[in-house]
């Protein structure tokens, strides 16, 4: 990632390393303020509420029952699985944004970002009809003798997906073109003079040089993720269960605002060591 | 790489034609490029050349016409299969990969076996002087540096055609002159056909073999550059490659092979100048002259010279030479003379204010 | 081939890639229009095909009071939690994209936080830490919760924009001798001014789509537009909820015709024209 | 709301009829119709009554009980409109105050079966109960009671949308207690219904709605034939154009769904009127009219259609709310891991 660029630099350790820094004074103090310590607020009363040997329990119960496990082990993956999708269709996007507007750029970034505006409900409302077994898109299909029956998509997790990737994707393809947009065309063009096709050449020097972008989305697209469930509720016919689904459950339906806290720190957590995991690999990466 | 089978191709472009919209950047343009020749293709900004180098390296695609290298017709070959060298303006080293990798690139995309990849890489990074960077990363390398890196990576796959966009414009004067040195070196030792798209003219007169001149999209002239020099198709050639002095002078009178002529707000100067087919008496004529062909001397010289008399107004010492500017009455533009300079400052230096006559002999004349 | 009046031949990539375009902005579009056509129906249920149209459902939008007040209620909080972050955040990136730092990774992982936090649990943990307070339900109390989610997004554009600007034009403006606070008015700030736009945006975006945090917040003043859908479709659900939406939409189109006007939608991406 | 007590302390010392005080107090309500509905039928009433003003506050209930929960000594509402779930733990957590024929005098109107539920805190003010609601053209016979209904999903007889986990106070009563009560199970014993879930789920006729229009989506949209649903919702959906729905309670009878108002604690006593006002004759009358529910003041008189469409609450089943509560958690997790994989 680009933050990585500061690291190129000669490092000057004096005192705490902290140079540079104090800055970032008003919104460490804000979000200690505001979203610290309400949290730490939060777990201390349901600690209080329950008697703390039940409180520990719920850590104990998340962490030694298989199904927690496997739900957590979902929720990562479906955050990855989503990311790894939007990778792959905001790329070309971002690609052709960059590389292949003449005029029509504004317009596309307005298509792009125009979805964002729309409450998320009514896009899940959409996707409802568009989905269903009578809807549009499967009578489509069937009128053009692509399938023999009715599509099932709203039944399966394939709608999920289709849900939060076209929620998502949008902070994808602006990351990514942003990054993209410092990548001089002529390394491209010395690639193919040099012997590489389109492809090599794209593979071996546009995307490695584009990797910032591809990083900065992923976290933005991965946390979004990791931390959704409204989609999750509507969408899939409640095939795909992941923590804050849970966590919305306990608030709805079980009123255990303990085990709710419980769950949200485990997910704050996981997903705060996946952030700074990737952080530091592209530390390491070096260049960028 | 300095293979016994280098190979060197003819590049042949045949009426090719480029427009961006409304604006024509190449008109037809036809030219012959011989095996192992080096042409420069040198011209102003936006005049064309960089479509034209762009259109046989295959990153442009072509209008009309066709691009031939070797026997081949490669107008809709894409430019990986071409067999093409290429140093870019800004070198476009890959910022990602060590110097090492970048000249191992294109070895790579022909899919040769790792260790000969190894030598070919050790050699030519020897070859450049930079074996002991291989490792480094482009952007902890000098300018110069970078550009060997630059031209080793586009020689090391042994290209039938080498390219040069503007290679040593991002160089300081010195570095720039060595490297000329070195390319024109390494150029002659292998035989590459070689095309320099350059706006410095100095660089395209010594390097080149052959220098094409384009303005507007136009070829204007193309020719060997002693030729180009000396003889000037027309006025923006004469003025754009080194200094030129233009007079403008009307056609008085005939005299056997030559024609009289008579400069332009200089009453009482008479010039003359080599009959050629279309002049005749009272016909508009520019003469060109080059600055060091010019001598300047106290007295009026002979009538075997061309001769014009003027006043010194400033002087500029070059170096190897005394550059004046000398004003004749009745004419706006002062006569630019370059004088050898003889190693003694006192002696070699005319005053300003003198009362000089310039004069050279004819054939250092061209008739516009 | 030897035609001399050969024609570019038709790109095969590009072509595949501006297929590909149009299937993809087809499937962003896609609910968006099915929403946009339901404001339009007749129909008090949504039923497909649609078979006749009309404005019913943006006259019952106007006379369901709680839309209007809500929706300019949102409006208010997006920017004012746009404005409050931009105050805090700007200074906070510009200074991660700049330090070195050891810590900076670890800084900026923190202040990226609320992006994974389920707002649920946040927005309830916020009701009780701001009661405590004495802020309660209050708009204060909106503002500062939409801020805590608004902020990372500043701060991760701005950074992204100020690292890929060199130091340069700061140096030069230092020599030329700009103080400190003159350099960072005239230089730094139009430097990242894509990137405070393209966040500002985005906080903007999230602030008037967040239904999890107002709605621990919502009280007769501090009723958020997404609180008032939610409350309106739970009880029924007509296409006055699909007019509301593309309302919503096309006050955020016209902000964004308005960036465009302004500096350029290109900026969002960093494009320089 | 801080200065609300002190206009509180002021009229208590201006006692004596003093309606020249004014007071604003803060009331809940459910959105759309039924927000409309409440301002026209109870709001107006009440503040022409009064000379005070009602705001009201649209939202949900879990939102409600967590803002007087944050703030108990000073609440944000004066009066929470609830559903039965919440209304419990209101009750449990003591922030709501008992209601008396004292402070309610049109309580009396009121039969003790809307009052029992709540233990004295609170009443309901009109209720709904759950059937099921099918397409007439693709489910020509529909079952007449409730087992078979649940068979015939097995069977394969027709598409079924149930209400999923998520949906807050359905499932765990029309679908969940549902079964439990027609299986004759304790409501600590879950595995004999969940196994009557997942083999109904396996059978591949059985879809989930996660929200109350989604069922609605899925029936018209061909995704599901027939569902449990609330009957004030099937009704107004075939009104407003769904001309195929019908809808029916299937024996032993449909389950009661009911909104509750309570006086929150601490709040304003004015509280006591307001809910005096709603709940007089001509208020309710007004108010089952206006959203087609039938309400609880024993004096009302429904117009056709209403008339042969609303339950009487005698012939309703009342689930065991306290029981649910209580299994509520096992019951998610169970779900969870059984149906909800």
């Amino acid at each position: 990632m680009s933050l990585a660029e500061s690291h190129t630099r000669p490092k000057r350790r004096v005192g705490w390393g902290l140079q540079g820094l104090g800055g970032t004074l008003p919104a460490v103090i804000f979000l200690i303020a505001f979203f610290v310590l309400p949290l730490v607020d939060n777990t201390i009363n349901s600690f209080e509420n329950d008697g703390s040997a039940a409180a520990i329990d719920n850590y104990v119960r998340l962490f030694t029952d298989s199904y927690y496990i496997e739900v957590i082990a979902r929720t990562l993956w479906v955050s990855l699985l989503s990311t790894l999708i939007c990778i792959v269709l905001g790329y070309p996007i971002a690609y052709y944004l960059v590389r292949h507007t003449e005029g029509s750029g504004a317009f596309l970034i307005f298509l792009l970002v125009a979805p964002l505006m729309t409450s998320i409900i009514m896009r899940t409302y959409g996707w409802q009809i568009l989905l269903a077994r009578n809807g549009p898109i499967s009578n489509w299909l069937l009128d053009f003798g692509l399938i023999d029956r009715p599509l099932a998509t709203l039944r399966s997790p394939v709608s999920v997906y289709f849900g939060v990737v076209h929620i998502l994707v949008p902070y994808m393809v602006i990351s990514i073109a942003s990054v993209l947009q410092s990548v001089d065309r002529r390394l491209e063009e010395a690639a193919l003079i040099l012997g590489a096709s389109r492809w090599r050449a794209f593979w071996r020097v546009t995307l490695p040089l584009s990797t910032a972008g591809i990083v900065t989305g992923s976290i933005i697209v991965f946390m979004l993720c990791n931390g959704s469930f409204l989609t999750m509720l509507l969408l899939g016919n409640g095939s795909v269960v992941t923590l804050p689904l849970l966590i919305y459950q306990q608030f709805i339906l079980v009123n255990d605002a303990g085990f709710a806290a419980t769950m949200g720190n485990v997910l704050l957590f996981l997903a705060l060591a996946c952030l700074y995991l990737q952080l530091r690999t592209v530390r390491g990466r070096g260049h960028v | 790489m300095v293979n016994s089978d280098t190979h060197s191709a003819p590049v042949s472009l045949r009426g090719v034609t480029r427009t961006f919209g409304d604006h024509v950047a190449l008109h037809p343009m036809t030219l012959d490029i011989q095996a192992g020749e080096f042409v420069s293709l040198l011209g102003p900004s936006g005049c064309g050349k960089t479509t034209t180098l762009r259109i046989v390296a295959g990153l442009e695609s072509t209008d009309a016409g066709s691009v031939w290298i070797g026997n081949r017709d490669v107008t809709h070959v894409s430019p990986n299969r071409r067999g093409l060298g290429m140093v870019f303006q800004n070198y476009a080293l890959f910022p990602h990969m060590s110097v090492a990798e970048n000249i191992a690139f294109g070895l790579e995309m022909s899919r040769m076996p790792k260790a000969e990849i190894e030598t070919q890489v050790a050699r030519i990074i020897d070859m450049v002087h930079l074996s002991q960077f291989a490792d480094r990363m482009p952007a902890k390398l000098s300018g110069g540096q970078q550009q060997r890196v630059a031209l080793a990576r586009s020689l090391v796959t042994n290209p039938a055609v080498l390219l040069l966009d503007e290679p040593m414009a991002a160089l300081d004067k010195n570095l720039r002159e060595t490297m000329q040195y070195e390319l024109r070196q390494i150029q002659e030792t292998l035989g590459t056909t070689t095309i320099m798209v350059t706006h410095d003219q100095e660089e395209a007169l010594s390097l080149s073999d052959r220098i094409v001149v384009m303005d507007k999209g136009h070829l204007l002239q193309a020719g060997a550059p002693q030729e180009i020099y000396d003889a000037p198709a027309n006025r923006f050639v004469s003025e754009f490659l080194g200094a030129s002095n233009l007079i403008e002078c009307e056609v008085t009178g005939l005299d056997g092979d030559e024609a009289v002529l008579s400069p332009r707000g200089m009453s009482g100067v008479t010039l003359r100048a080599a009959m050629r087919p279309g002049i005749a008496a009272g016909e508009a004529v520019t003469l060109s002259v080059r600055p060091e062909r010019i001598s300047m001397s106290q007295a009026q010289p002979d009538s075997s010279h061309q001769a014009v008399p003027g006043t010194i107004v400033t002087h500029v010492f070059r170096g190897a030479s005394h550059a004046y500017q000398i004003r004749m009455n009745g004419v706006e533009t002062p006569i630019l003379v370059y004088e050898q300079a003889t190693g003694h400052p006192e002696t070699g230096k005319r005053n300003i204010g003198s009362k000089v006559w310039a004069h050279w002999a004819s054939e250092g004349q061209t008739v516009l | 081939m030897s035609g001399s009046h050969s024609v570019r031949r038709p790109d095969l990539g590009l072509i595949a890639l501006k297929v590909y375009v149009v299937a993809f902005f087809a499937f962003l579009m896609a609910p968006i229009v099915v929403v946009v056509i339901y404001s339009f129906s007749d129909m008090a249920y949504t039923t497909w095909p649609i078979t006749d149209l009309s404005l019913r459902w943006y006259q019952r939008m106007l006379e369901y009071r709680p839309f209007m007040s809500s929706l300019a209620f949102s409006l208010q909080v997006a920017v004012a939690a746009a404005v409050l972050s931009i105050l805090i955040g700007v200074p906070a990136a510009l200074a991660l994209a700049r330090s070195g730092s050891r810590y900076a990774e670890a800084v900026m992982t923190f202040l990226l936080a609320p992006l994974s936090m389920p707002m649920i649990l946040l927005g309830v943990a916020l009701l009780y830490y701001l009661s405590w307070m004495g802020l309660g339900v209050s708009k204060l109390s909106v503002v500062l919760g939409h801020t805590v989610v608004s902020l990372p997004y500043i701060i991760r554009t701005v950074a992204a924009v100020y690292i890929q600007s060199g130091r340069s034009q700061e140096e030069a403006a230092t020599i030329l001798g700009a103080g400190r606070w003159q350099v960072f008015w005239h230089v730094t700030l139009p430097m990242v001014r894509a990137g405070i736009l393209a966040g500002a945006i985005f906080a903007m975006l999230i602030s008037l789509d967040n239904l999890p945090i107002s709605f621990f917040f919502a009280g007769p003043d501090t009723n958020t537009l997404p609180v008032v859908m939610l409350a309106y479709q739970q009880n029924q659900f007509d296409p006055a909820i699909a007019a509301i939406s593309t309302t919503q939409t096309v006050i955020a189109v016209i902000m964004l015709l308005i960036v465009q006007r302004l500096t350029g939608l290109h900026h969002i991406i960093g494009q320089k024209r | 709301m801080k200065t609300r007590s002190l206009l509180l302390a002021m009229s208590i010392v201006a006692s004596a009829g003093a309606s020249a005080h004014a007071e604003t107090i803060s009331v809940t309500a459910f959105g759309g119709a039924w927000e409309q509905a409440f301002r026209e039928c109870y709001v107006a009433p009440y503040e022409a009554a009064t000379g005070n003003t009602a705001e009201v506050t649209v939202g949900s209930p879990s939102q409600w009980v967590n803002q007087i929960a944050a703030n108990p000594q000073d609440p944000p509402i004066d009066v929470l409109v609830n559903l039965m779930d919440t209304a419990a733990v209101a009750i449990k957590d003591g922030l709501v105050d008992p209601m008396t024929v004292e402070q309610v005098p049109n309580l009396a109107k009121v039969p003790a079966a809307f009052t029992e539920p709540l233990q004295g805190y609170g009443t309901v003010i009109n209720f709904g109960a759950a059937g099921l609601g099918y397409m007439t053209d693709r489910v020509p016979n529909p079952p007449a009671d409730w087992m078979a209904f649940f068979d015939g999903i097995i069977a394969g007889d027709y598409v079924a949308t149930l209400p999923g986990i998520n949906v807050g106070s359905t499932t765990p009563t029309a679908l969940l207690w549902n079964l439990f009560d027609l299986m004759g199970v304790p409501l600590d014993k879950t595995d004999a219904v969940m196994e009557k879930l997942v083999a109904m789920k396996d059978s591949g006729n059985l879809v989930f709605y996660n929200d109350m229009n989604q069922y609605l989506t899925q029936l018209q949209s061909g995704e599901a034939d027939i569902g449990i649903y609330w009957d004030g919702r099937a009704w107004t959906a075939k009104d407003g154009g769904i001309d195929k729905l019908n809808f029916y309670y299937p024996q032993p009878g449909g389950i009661i769904s009911p909104s509750v108002i309570q006086k929150v604690k601490n709040g304003s006593d004015e509280g006591w009127n307001f809910i005096n006002v709603l709940l007089s004759k001509s208020s309710q009358e007004c108010f089952s009219q206006k959203v087609g529910y039938p309400v609880v003041n024993q004096d009302v008189v429904y117009p056709e259609p209403l008339a042969s469409r609303v339950p009487s609450y005698k012939d309703v089943r009342w689930p065991d709310f306290a029981g649910i509560s209580k299994v509520m958690p096992e019951w998610v997790d169970q779900w969870n891991r059984t149906v909800g994989r």
